[in-house]
C-alpha cells in the first residue's frame, strides 16, 4: 500500500505518561508537544517526511539574496486557519514578532537572533522585528544582520509557525490550550490530564492529508501499562516508547518485534567535564576519561538501544566524521595519561545525573569505568531542574551525564550542536555549556561556517564544521558515549512507510502521514 | 482459701532488663523475631566478611549477551541486577542503610512523635495547643519539596535522609499518642502520682509510657516498612545514599518496573523488608504482653 | 418480711442449685483455688445474700453462674451449677446466650463502666428485648419505656435518648436494673449494686429491687459486704470466707445467733449508728489544715475564641479546719464537691482561697514547695481501681512515693513497703501482683498503704472504706485510729456511711451543692441534725438488724440541682446560723 | 458546634498561612532558576533577566511572598511557568478524580483493614492471627507499582473484568482503589486489632455478654464503635496523604489525579503549581483532621468539642 493511494479515515490512539504542557507553537518545546504542534500548525518551511531535507510548506517558494542576508518568501494561495480565514503575509510577520516579543517569554526566541531588529525587539524597545517586511498579501521579506546558513532550518522550527492574530488575542495566555493553526489536524477536545483529540482539518491545503480522521492522545499512563494496552489492541502507539523493562521481551518475541520500527535519532549522550574546575581544566585528564569509558558495555546495559559515539555529532547529521576513530577504550593508556597529568593515584570528583531510569544506571557504569583508572566519582542523582541549575554554575558540577536532558537536535544542522552547548556564548552563569568550554578560535570559525549560505558551497561548510568538532574532540570537554536509537512500536492497524515511524523531527511518528489499514 | 503460695518472702531484686529479656526468649515467636534482628544486625556489621561477591562489581558474566540480568543461579545465589552485580551481596550491604533508616531514623521519629504527643497531651493548655498545631503544620508539610531543597543544598548522605525521615514521619504517631495521653491524664492513677509529688518526667516515663506502648509498637513496626521505602524515594530525589551504595528500598525502587522480567530484583528485597518489620513486630508484641500484666495468660 | 420467703420454706424445688463449685485462677505461681466446693440453693422469690470479706470469692461465684469468668485465667475446676435441669457448667457459649438475661440476669458492681458509652440507653435496652424475642421491633421502644418507668426513672422518654455519661450513677444503676429485668428472668444476681452510690441513692435502689422482686417473684442473689444491706434485704445469708462457706442461715437466725466464730466476728464489727464509743474530746491543739473560703470552679469553654461560657461551681466558699489528731468527716450527696475539695487540697485542681497545711500557705507555692507540702498531706482516692496503675506491681506503686521523695532505698525500702502492707492487712505474697489480680477491697487497702508511705500529717480519705467488708473495714478503721493515736495523724474523712462516720469523726460537715450546710461536733450533727438534708441523709442509713425494716418507699430518681451556672451568676451562699455552740447550719434553704 | 467549627477554621487559616510561607521559603531556596527554564537554551542573559523581571523573581523574598498572598486572597493561584496555564484550572481539573479515588481507596482500606483487624483481634494469637499479621506486613511493604500492575494484569488483562486503566466509570475506579486499599488496609488492620483488644477487655462488653447478646452483635454494635476512634483519626491523616497525590498508582492506572501534576511540577520546579498543590493538600489535611474531629463525637458522645 503506497502512501499516495492510502485512503483517508480511521483513527488511532497514542498514549503518553506526562501531561501535554501547551500547544502554543511559540512556547511548546518538549519532544512530546513538538510533533503535536507540527500537526496543528504550519510554518513557511518544513522537511520531507521521514528525512532531514528542507522543503517549502506554507511558502510556495523562496529566494535568497546573493549576500545571503535577504530571504523572500512567497506564500501559497489557499491555506486557511482552522477558523476559516485565509493566511496572509501579515500573519507571518505577526507570528515572528510575537515569538520574539519578550512578553511572550518564548523559549525559542533566541533562534531568531540573526533577524534584523531582534535586539531592539527582545529588549522590548521595538514594535516588531524591523527585518520582517510584508511586501504584499503573499510576500514576506526577511532581512538578516549576517548571512546564516541555518536560517531556513530556523524557519522550519515550531517557533516560526504561523498563528492567527485574532485567536491569539482572543485567548490570550490560554492560546496554548486553545490552539488555532493551519495544520493538517485541529484540536477537537482537550480534557486536562486525560486526553486530547485531534481531528482532520477538512480544508487542509495539502490535498490528501492527513490520512487519519482522528487521533486521540491519552495522557497519564505508565509506559509499562501503555504497552499492555497496545498488546490488547487498546492503543496504537505508546508515545513514550517501549519501556526499558520490557524491551528485551518485546524484541525476543517475533510477533511483537515485527511491529517495531528502528531508526536513528539526532541524539548524542555525553559526559561533560567542567573545564574550569580542577582537575578537569587539564586536557589530559579529560582525554583519559574519554579513554576510560567502556561504551560497548554501556550500550549492552541499555539492551543495545544505542550505538557507541566517538564525537558530538550523530551519524545522520551532515558534517559527521565517518573516518574519525575517536578515543578508543584503553584503561591502561588512560591511567598513563592521568599519571602524566599529575594524578597517578586518581582523584575524587562528582558525576551529576538526571534521576530517571536508565540514567542513574548508566552513571553507575561510567562510575565503575572511572574507578578502574583511579577516579572516584560520587554520583549525584537529582531532579532535572537541579542538574540543569548545577550545570549552569561555574563551580558546581565537575561532571554531568547528559542523559534525559541531552541534546536532541532542534534541526538537522551541525551548527545546532555547537552554539549554546559548546560555544563561548553558553559558557556563562545559567548557560547550557556545562563543560564551560570556550574556544574563541572555534567560535570565529563557527561564525564563518554559518555565513556560507550558498547551497553550492554546502560541502565546504560541512567540512568546516567537521574540523570544528574534531578540534573539540582533541580538547575533549565532552566524553561522547552513545547515540540513542529509536524503537517505535505500533499496532497492526497502522500503515505507512517505516520512515514515518522513525521520522527525525516528528517523534514518535509523523502524524499527518500515518494511515489506518482498517479503512483501506 | 486454699491459696498455694509458692514464693513468699522477699523477692530478689533482679534487674528488670534481664528479666524482660529472659521473658522474651522464653516465647518462641519473640525469640524468632530476636533471632532475625540479630542476624540482620550481624549482617550489617560484618557485611564485608559475609558478602560472597563485591557488591559494586559490574561483573562481565553478570549480564546476558543482550544485557538482561541473571536469575538466581549457582554463582549468584540471588541473581544479578541490571548492571550485572550480585544481588545477594547488595542485599547484605543494603542491610546497613535499611537498618539505619528503618530502625534508627524510624526510631527517632517514633520517639519524637511519642514525645510530642505525650507532652502535648499531658501538659495540655497552650503548650498542647502549640505542639498540636505544629503537628498539623508538619502534616501538611511538603516533604518531597524539602528533600529537593536539601538535595540541592547539601551533600547527599544517609544522615540527611535519616533526618528528613525523622522530621516528617513523627506526625501521625504524635497525633494518635496525643489523643491517648489526653484521656490517660484524666485518669485517677495519674492524679495520684501528682499528689504523691512525682515529677513530670517520672509520671511520663514510668506511668504514661507503659500504657502507650501498644500504640507505639503498632506505629513503630509499621513505620519500618514505610520508612525503608520512603528512603528510596528520597534517595531518588538525591538526598539519600548515592549509587552504587545499595539499600533495600532503592533496590526495589530502581527495579520495580522490571518485576515481571526479573522478579527476584523486587521480591527478594521486599521479603527482607517484610521480615525486618515482622521481626520487630513479634518482639514488640511480646514486649507489650510482658509489660502489660492485664494480658498475662491470654495467649 | 415478704410473702416470697414464706414460700421458700416449703418443699419447692430451688431454681438454682450450686453443688461443689470449685474455681481456680492461674497466677504466675500456678493455679490458685478461689472458690472451694461451694454449694447452695436459691429458691424462687427469695433473696439470698452472699456476704463475706473482700476477696472471699463472692464476685467469682456470680461470674461462674453467668459463665463470664475471665477466660482463660479463671476456670471452673469442678462442680455443677443447675438451673432447673440444666447444668450450666456444660453449656457452650451459644447455649449460654439463651440463658443469660432471659433466665438469669446480672447487675454489676460498677454502674459507671458497665454501660456502653457510645450507645443510647434506649438502644441498649431494646437490643436486649429483641435479642431474646421479648417483643417485636415495633413494640420495642414502648417496652423499653415501660421498663424505665418500672425502675422509676423520671422523664423516661428523655432518658431513652440519652447516653450513659449523661446520667448520674444512681440513674445508671437503675438502667442496669431495667436491663436486667427486661426479659423477666427467674434469677437476678446483684453484685454490690450500691457500693458506688451514696446512702440516699442506695436506699432508693434497694427499695426498688425489693419492690420489683415482689412484683415479679424473681429470685435474687445479692452480693454485698454491707451487713446493713444484708439485714434489710436478705431472707437467707451465706457467709463466705477464703472461698468456702462459713455459715449459711436465715437472716434472723444469723443476726440473732451467729454460729461460727467468723460470723460472730463479722457481726460484732458492724458499725451501728448511735452505738459508737464516745470519743475522748481532745484538747484543742494547733490546726494541721486550715481552709478559708475555698472556691473551685471549672470553666466550661466554648465559642470561637474558646472563652469560658459557663462555670461549674464545684466548691463554693468552704471553710473548715482540722486540728492535729482530729478527724473531720465530710458527708453529702454524690457530686456535691467532696472529692473536689480533696483534690484542691493536694493542688490537683485550680482553686482560690486559702489553704494552710501545717501552717504553710499553699497558694503561690512553686512546684518544689508544693512537693514539700505534699509530704504532709496525702489522699486516698475514691476509686481504688482507677487510682492504681494497671501496668505496675502494687509493690512498686507503694514504693513510688518513697522513691520520689528519696526517703529510702534498697532493702530499707523493701522493709518499709512490707511493713506498710502488713499494716493494712495484706500479705507478703500479694506484693508482686498487679492491681487486676486483687478484689475491690484489697485494692483499697493498697491505696491506703500508699498514702501512709510518706508518713503525712493529714490524710484525705475519700470513701476509703466503702468497698471493704465490715471486718476488714473495722480493721482499717482501727488502723486509722491507731495511726492517729500514735502519730497524731489527722483525717479529712469523706464518706457516705453514717455509721462509719460516727465511729471515726470528731466533727462532721455536711455538704450540698459545693457548700457546707451543717457543721458541728459528731454528736451535734448526728443526734440533733439541724438541716433538713442531714435529716434525710440519716433516715436513709440501712440498719443492720433484720427486725428493723424501713417501710419500702420507692423514690423516683431525679436530676440533681446543677452546680453549673452561667458566667457571672454566682450561687447564693447560704448564711449560717449557730444553732448551738460550735454547731452551725444553713437554715433557710427552700429547695431541700 | 458551629462556633467550634469556625474557630477551627480560623486556626486552619493560620496553619495554611504557615504552610504557604514554609513552602515559599523552600522554593526560594531551591537552586533552580525558573526564568532560565522558561527562556530555553537559546536565550541570552538579557532575555532571562527580562523574564525574571516579568515574573517578579528579581524582587526581594517578602515582596514576592506578599504578592503571592494578595493574589491568593483574590483566588488567583498564578499561572504555571512551564505549562502557562492557570494553576487553579490545572488543579480543578484533577480534583474530582483525586477526590473520587480518595473515597474509593478509603472505603477499600476500611473494608479490608476493619475485617482483618476484627478477625485478628477476636482470634488473637491463633494461627489465623499470625497469618493475617504476615499478610498485613506484606501489604504495607509491597511497592505500589508492583501491586498495581499485578492487579491490572490479572483482573484487567487476563480476566477482562475491568478496563486497563483510565477514568470515567465505576469500573475504572475499582482497581486503583483496591490497590490503595490493599496498602492502607495493612495499617488499618494493625491499628484496629490493637484497639479492639483494648475494648474487648472493658466492663460493658461483659454486660453485653451477660445480656445474652450474640457474638457478632457485641462485636459490631458494642466493640466496633468504641474501637474505631483511632482509625477515624487515621482517616483524617490519610485524606491529606491522598490529596497530596498517589503518583505511582495514578500513573499505573492512568488516573488523572493531583499526584502526577505535583510530581511533574516538583521535578521541574514549577513553583506556582507546587504552591497550588501544596495549598490544596494542606487544606485537605486540615479539613480532614477537622472532619475526623467532628466525626468523633458522633461516634463517641462523651467526646465534647472544646
Ligand atoms: N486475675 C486474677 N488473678 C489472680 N487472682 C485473682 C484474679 N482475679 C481475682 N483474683 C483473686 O480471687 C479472689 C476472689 O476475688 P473476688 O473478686 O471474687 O472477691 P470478692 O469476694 O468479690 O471481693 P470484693 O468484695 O472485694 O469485691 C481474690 O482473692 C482475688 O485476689
Ligand atoms: N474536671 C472537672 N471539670 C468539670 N467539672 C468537674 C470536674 N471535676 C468535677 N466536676 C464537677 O464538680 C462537681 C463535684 O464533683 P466531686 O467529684 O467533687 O463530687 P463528690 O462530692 O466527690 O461526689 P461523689 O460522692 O459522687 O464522689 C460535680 O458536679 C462534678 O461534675
Ligand atoms: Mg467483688
Ligand atoms: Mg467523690
Amino acid at each position: 500500500q503506497s502512501l499516495q493511494d492510502a485512503k483517508q479515515g480511521g483513527s488511532m490512539i497514542v498514549t503518553y505518561k506526562d501531561d501535554v504542557s501547551t500547544l502554543d507553537p511559540a512556547i511548546g518545546y518538549d519532544w512530546q508537544n513538538w510533533s503535536m504542534i507540527k500537526s496543528l500548525f504550519d510554518g513557511l518551511m518544513d522537511y520531507e517526511p521521514g528525512t532531514t531535507e528542507l522543503r517549502n510548506e506554507l511558502s510556495e517558494s523562496h529566494t535568497i539574496s546573493d549576500d545571503g542576508k535577504v530571504f523572500t518568501f512567497t506564500l501559497r494561495d489557499g491555506p486557511t486557519f482552522h477558523n476559516g480565514r485565509k493566511i496572509t503575509a501579515e500573519d507571518v510577520k505577526y507570528s515572528l514578532d510575537r515569538v520574539t516579543d519578550p512578553e511572550t517569554k518564548s523559549p525559542g526566541a533566541g533562534f531568531f537572533a540573526m533577524i534584523e531588529g531582534f535586539d531592539a525587539q527582545s529588549a522590548g524597545e521595538a514594535d516588531g522585528l524591523s527585518g520582517v517586511k510584508v511586501l504584499d498579501d503573499r510576500t514576506v521579506e526577511i532581512t538578516l544582520t549576517r548571512p546564516d546558513a541555518t536560517f531556513l532550518h530556523v524557519m522550519a522550527l515550531n517557533f516560526a509557525m504561523v498563528v492567527p492574530k485574532e485567536a491569539v488575542e482572543e485567548f490570550g495566555d490560554d492560546f496554548g490550550k486553545n490552539p488555532v493553526g493551519s495544520g493538517a489536524f485541529k484540536l477537537a477536545e482537550w480534557t486536562l490530564g486525560q486526553r486530547l483529540v485531534f481531528e482532520a482539518y477538512d480544508d487542509y491545503w495539502n490535498e490528501g492529508l492527513p490520512k487519519m480522521e482522528q487521533i486521540t492522545f491519552e495522557i497519564g499512563q505508565e509506559p509499562v501499562v501503555a504497552l499492555l494496552r497496545l498488546q490488547q489492541g487498546q492503543a496504537d502507539i505508546p508515545g513514550d516508547g517501549i519501556p526499558p523493562a520490557q524491551f528485551l521481551e518485546v524484541m525476543n518475541d517475533p510477533e511483537q518485534a515485527k511491529q517495531v520500527v528502528e531508526g536513528g535519532q539526532l541524539h548524542t549522550g555525553y559526559v561533560t567535564m567542567n573545564t574550569q574546575m580542577p582537575p578537569f581544566d587539564n586536557k589530559q585528564v579529560r582525554q583519559a576519561v574519554n579513554m576510560a569509558i567502556n561504551k560497548d558495555r554501556i550500550v549492552k546495559v541499555i539492551n543495545g538501544r544505542a550505538i557507541p559515539a566517538n564525537q558530538p555529532l550523530p551519524p545522520s547529521m551532515p558534517g559527521y566524521a565517518e573516518d574519525y576513530e575517536g578515543y578508543e577504550f584503553d584503561p591502561e593508556k588512560a591511567k598513563e595519561l592521568l599519571a602524566e597529568a599529575g594524578f597517578p593515584d586518581g582523584f575524587e570528583t562528582e558525576l551529576f545525573v538526571y534521576n530517571t531510569d536508565p540514567n542513574p544506571r548508566i552513571a553507575q557504569a561510567i562510575q565503575q569505568d572511572l574507578k578502574a583508572i583511579g577516579i572516584t566519582a560520587e554520583i549525584r542523582s537529582l531532579a532535572q531542574a537541579n542538574v540543569i541549575a548545577a550545570g549552569g554554575e561555574k563551580d558546581q558540577a565537575p561532571m554531568i551525564w547528559s542523559g534525559g536532558m541531552g541534546w536532541i537536535a532542534d534541526f538537522p544542522d551541525p551548527s545546532n550542536f555547537y552554539g549554546p552547548i559548546l560555544g563561548c556564548g553558553g559558557a556563562v552563569t545559567g548557560g547550557w555549556n556545562w563543560a564551560w568550554y570556550c574556544n574563541e578560535e572555534l567560535d570565529a570559525k563557527a561564525a564563518e561556517a554559518d555565513s556560507i549560505v550558498d547551497p553550492a558551497r554546502a560541502e565546504e561548510r560541512q567540512q568546516m564544521w567537521r574540523e570544528i568538532y574534531l578540534q573539540i574532540m582533541e580538547d575533549a570537554p565532552w566524553a561522547p558515549v552513545f547515540h540513542e536509537q529509536r524503537f517505535t512500536i505500533k499496532s497492526d492497524q497502522l500503515g505507512g512507510p517505516d520512515e514515518i515511524f522513525a521520522d527525525p523531527v516528528h517523534i514518535p511518528v509523523h502524524y499527518d502521514y500515518v494511515f489506518s489499514k482498517n479503512v483501506q | 482459701m486454699t491459696d498455694t503460695p509458692v514464693a513468699s518472702g522477699p523477692v530478689p531484686v533482679r534487674s528488670r532488663i534481664v528479666e524482660v529479656l529472659s521473658a522474651l526468649m522464653r516465647r518462641p515467636r519473640a525469640a524468632f523475631g530476636m533471632a532475625i534482628i540479630v542476624i540482620m544486625v550481624f549482617a550489617a556489621v560484618f557485611a564485608g566478611w559475609i558478602m560472597p561477591h563485591d557488591p559494586f562489581e559490574q561483573s562481565f558474566d553478570g549480564l546476558t549477551l543482550s544485557g538482561a540480568p541473571l536469575p538466581p543461579n549457582r554463582q549468584f545465589w540471588f541473581g544479578t541486577d541490571l548492571l550485572g552485580r550480585d544481588l545477594f551481596s547488595r542485599l547484605i550491604l543494603g542491610t546497613r542503610t535499611s537498618l539505619i533508616i528503618g530502625v534508627v531514623a524510624n526510631g527517632i521519629a517514633v520517639i519524637v512523635g511519642a514525645g510530642v504527643g505525650i507532652t502535648a497531651g499531658y501538659f495540655g493548655g497552650w503548650i498542647g495547643a502549640i505542639l498540636m498545631r505544629f503537628t498539623d503544620l508538619m502534616m501538611a508539610f511538603p516533604a518531597l519539596l524539602l528533600a529537593i531543597v536539601l538535595a540541592a543544598i547539601f551533600q547527599p548522605s544517609l544522615m540527611i535522609v535519616a533526618l528528613v525521615i525523622a522530621m516528617v514521619n513523627w506526625v501521625q504517631m504524635s497525633r494518635v499518642i496525643y489523643t491517648e495521653t489526653r484521656s490517660l491524664t484524666e485518669r485517677d492513677f495519674i492524679q495520684v502520682q501528682r499528689s504523691i509529688g512525682s515529677g513530670h518526667v517520672r509520671i511520663i516515663l514510668r506511668h504514661l509510657l507503659p500504657h502507650l506502648l501498644s500504640s507505639i509498637v503498632v506505629f513503630g513496626t509499621l513505620g519500618i516498612s514505610t520508612t525503608v521505602l520512603l528512603e528510596a524515594t528520597l534517595s531518588y530525589l538525591g538526598v539519600g545514599v548515592r549509587p552504587p551504595i545499595p539499600s533495600w528500598g532503592n533496590i526495589i525502587f530502581e527495579n520495580q518496573t522490571y518485576f515481571s522480567t526479573a522478579p527476584w530484583l523486587v521480591f527478594l528485597p521486599g521479603a527482607a523488608i517484610v521480615l525486618l518489620a515482622l521481626a520487630f513486630n513479634l518482639v514488640g508484641d511480646a514486649l507489650r504482653d510482658i509489660l502489660d500484666p492485664t494480658l498475662k495468660g491470654r495467649h | 418480711m415478704n410473702a416470697a420467703t414464706d414460700n421458700a420454706q416449703g418443699a419447692r424445688r430451688p431454681v438454682l442449685t450450686v453443688r461443689d463449685l470449685t474455681v481456680q485462677v492461674a497466677t504466675t505461681e500456678g493455679a490458685m483455688t478461689v472458690l472451694d466446693r461451694l454449694s447452695f440453693d436459691l429458691f424462687a422469690g427469695e433473696t439470698l445474700c452472699l456476704a463475706g470479706e473482700s476477696g472471699s470469692g463472692k464476685s467469682m461465684t456470680a461470674l461462674s453462674i453467668m459463665g463470664l469468668l475471665p477466660k482463660p485465667m479463671c476456670r471452673i475446676a469442678g462442680g455443677q451449677i443447675m438451673l432447673g435441669d440444666l447444668d450450666l457448667t456444660q453449656l457452650d457459649d451459644s447455649g449460654y446466650r439463651k440463658i443469660r438475661s432471659a433466665r438469669i440476669a446480672m447487675i454489676f458492681q460498677e454502674p459507671m463502666t458497665s454501660l456502653n458509652p457510645v450507645l443510647r440507653i434506649g438502644t441498649q435496652l431494646q437490643e436486649v428485648l429483641l435479642e431474646h424475642g421479648q417483643c417485636t421491633r415495633r413494640d420495642a421502644p414502648q417496652r423499653a419505656l415501660q421498663l424505665l418507668r418500672d425502675v422509676r426513672l423520671t422523664e423516661p422518654e428523655r432518658r431513652l435518648r440519652q447516653y450513659p455519661h449523661e446520667l448520674s450513677g444512681g440513674m445508671r444503676q437503675r438502667v442496669m436494673i431495667a436491663m436486667a429485668l427486661a426479659c423477666d428472668p427467674e434469677i437476678l444476681i446483684a453484685d454490690e449494686p450500691t457500693t458506688a452510690l451514696d446512702v440516699t441513692v442506695q436506699a432508693e435502689i434497694l427499695d426498688l429491687i425489693r419492690a420489683l422482686q415482689a412484683e415479679h417473684g424473681t429470685a435474687v442473689l445479692m452480693i454485698t459486704h454491707d451487713m446493713g444491706v444484708v439485714a434489710e434485704m436478705a431472707d437467707r445469708v451465706i457467709v463466705l470466707r477464703h472461698g468456702v462457706v462459713e455459715e449459711s442461715a436465715a437472716v434472723e437466725t444469723l443476726f440473732a445467733a451467729p454460729q461460727t466464730a467468723y460470723a460472730q466476728e463479722l457481726l460484732a464489727a458492724v458499725p451501728r449508728l448511735g452505738h459508737a464509743p464516745p470519743r475522748i474530746a481532745k484538747p484543742a491543739s494547733e490546726s494541721v489544715l486550715d481552709v478559708r473560703d475555698l472556691v473551685v470552679n471549672f470553666d466550661i469553654r466554648g465559642g470561637i475564641l474558646n472563652r469560658p461560657v459557663a462555670r461549674v461551681h464545684a466548691v463554693e466558699g468552704v471553710s473548715f479546719s482540722v486540728a492535729r489528731g482530729e478527724t473531720l468527716a465530710l458527708v453529702g450527696e454524690s457530686g456535691c464537691g467532696k472529692s473536689t475539695i480533696g483534690k484542691a487540697l493536694l493542688g490537683l485542681v485550680p482553686w482560690q482561697g486559702s489553704i494552710k497545711v501545717a501552717g504553710r500557705e499553699m497558694s503561690g507555692l512553686s512546684a518544689r514547695g508544693l512537693n514539700e507540702v505534699r509530704r504532709d498531706i496525702q489522699m486516698v482516692f475514691q476509686d481504688p481501681g482507677a487510682s492504681l496503675d494497671a501496668r505496675m506491681t502494687v509493690r512498686d506503686q507503694v514504693a513510688e512515693p518513697l522513691k520520689v521523695h528519696g526517703l529510702s532505698r534498697g532493702s530499707e525500702l523493701n522493709d518499709r513497703v512490707e511493713w506498710l502492707f502488713k499494716r493494712v492487712g495484706l500479705t507478703q505474697d500479694q506484693l508482686n501482683r498487679y492491681p487486676h489480680e486483687f478484689s475491690g477491697g484489697q485494692r483499697q487497702r493498697v491505696c491506703i498503704a500508699r498514702a501512709l508511705a510518706l508518713g503525712p500529717k493529714i490524710i484525705v480519705a475519700d470513701e476509703s472504706v466503702s468497698a471493704l467488708d465490715v471486718s476488714v473495714q473495722a480493721q482499717v478503721l482501727d488502723l486509722l485510729r491507731e495511726l492517729q493515736a500514735e502519730d497524731g495523724i489527722s483525717y479529712l474523712f469523706v464518706s457516705h456511711d453514717m455509721a462509719v462516720i460516727e465511729q471515726m469523726a470528731d466533727r462532721v460537715a455536711v455538704m450540698r451543692l459545693g457548700q457546707i450546710v451543717e457543721h458541728g461536733s459528731r454528736e451535734q450533727v448526728l443526734q440533733s441534725p439541724a438541716h433538713a438534708y442531714t435529716r434525710r441523709l440519716l433516715a436513709a442509713v440501712p440498719v443492720p438488724d433484720p427486725q428493723h425494716q424501713r417501710p419500702p418507699k420507692v423514690i423516683e430518681a431525679q436530676d440533681m440541682p446543677s452546680p453549673i451556672r452561667p458566667l457571672g451568676d454566682r450561687p447564693h451562699r447560704w448564711p449560717q446560723t449557730e444553732v448551738a455552740p460550735g454547731h452551725w447550719a444553713a437554715m433557710q434553704e427552700a429547695s431541700v | 458546634m458551629a462556633s467550634y467549627i469556625l474557630r477551627r477554621l480560623l486556626q486552619s487559616a493560620l496553619i495554611l498561612l504557615g504552610i504557604t510561607l514554609v513552602t515559599f521559603v523552600l522554593l526560594y531556596l531551591v537552586p533552580a532558576d525558573p526564568a532560565r527554564q522558561i527562556a530555553g537554551r537559546s536565550a541570552t542573559a538579557e532575555t532571562v533577566a527580562n523574564i525574571r523581571a516579568q515574573l517578579g523573581l528579581d524582587q526581594p523574598f517578602f515582596v514576592q511572598y506578599w504578592r503571592y498572598l494578595t493574589g491568593l486572597l483574590q483566588g488567583d493561584l498564578g499561572r504555571s511557568y512551564l505549562q502557562r496555564t492557570e494553576v487553579s484550572e490545572l488543579v480543578a481539573s484533577r480534583l474530582p478524580a483525586t477526590l473520587l479515588l480518595m473515597a474509593g481507596a478509603i472505603a477499600c482500606e476500611l473494608a479490608l483493614g476493619l475485617t482483618i483487624g476484627i478477625i485478628a483481634a477476636l482470634k488473637r494469637n491463633s494461627r489465623l492471627d499470625n497469618g493475617l499479621m504476615i499478610f498485613s506486613f506484606i501489604s504495607i511493604s509491597a511497592p505500589q507499582f508492583v501491586v498495581g500492575i499485578l492487579l491490572l494484569y490479572v483482573f484487567a488483562v487476563k480476566l477482562g473484568w475491568f478496563p486497563i486503566g483510565g477514568y470515567g466509570t465505576f469500573a475504572h475506579l475499582v482497581l486503583p482503589a483496591v490497590t490503595l486499599g490493599f496498602l492502607g488496609g495493612g495499617w488499618y488492620s494493625r491499628m484496629m486489632r490493637s484497639s479492639m483488644i483494648d475494648v474487648l477487655g472493658q466492663d460493658f462488653v461483659r454486660t453485653a455478654r451477660a445480656n445474652g447478646l450474640s457474638k457478632w452483635r457485641i462485636v459490631l454494635r458494642h466493640v466496633l464503635p468504641n474501637a474505631i476512634l483511632p482509625i477515624i483519626a487515621m482517616i483524617g491523616i490519610d485524606i491529606g496523604l491522598f490529596m497530596s497525590g498517589i503518583v505511582v498508582v495514578e500513573s499505573v492506572f492512568g488516573w488523572p489525579g493531583i499526584g502526577q501534576l505535583a510530581w511533574q511540577a516538583i521535578q521541574r520546579v514549577d513553583i506556582p503549581i507546587i504552591m497550588g498543590v501544596t495549598l490544596v493538600s494542606a487544606t485537605a489535611i486540615v479539613l480532614g483532621n477537622l472532619l475526623a474531629d467532628l466525626t468523633a463525637p458522633l461516634i463517641d458522645p462523651r467526646i465534647k468539642l472544646k
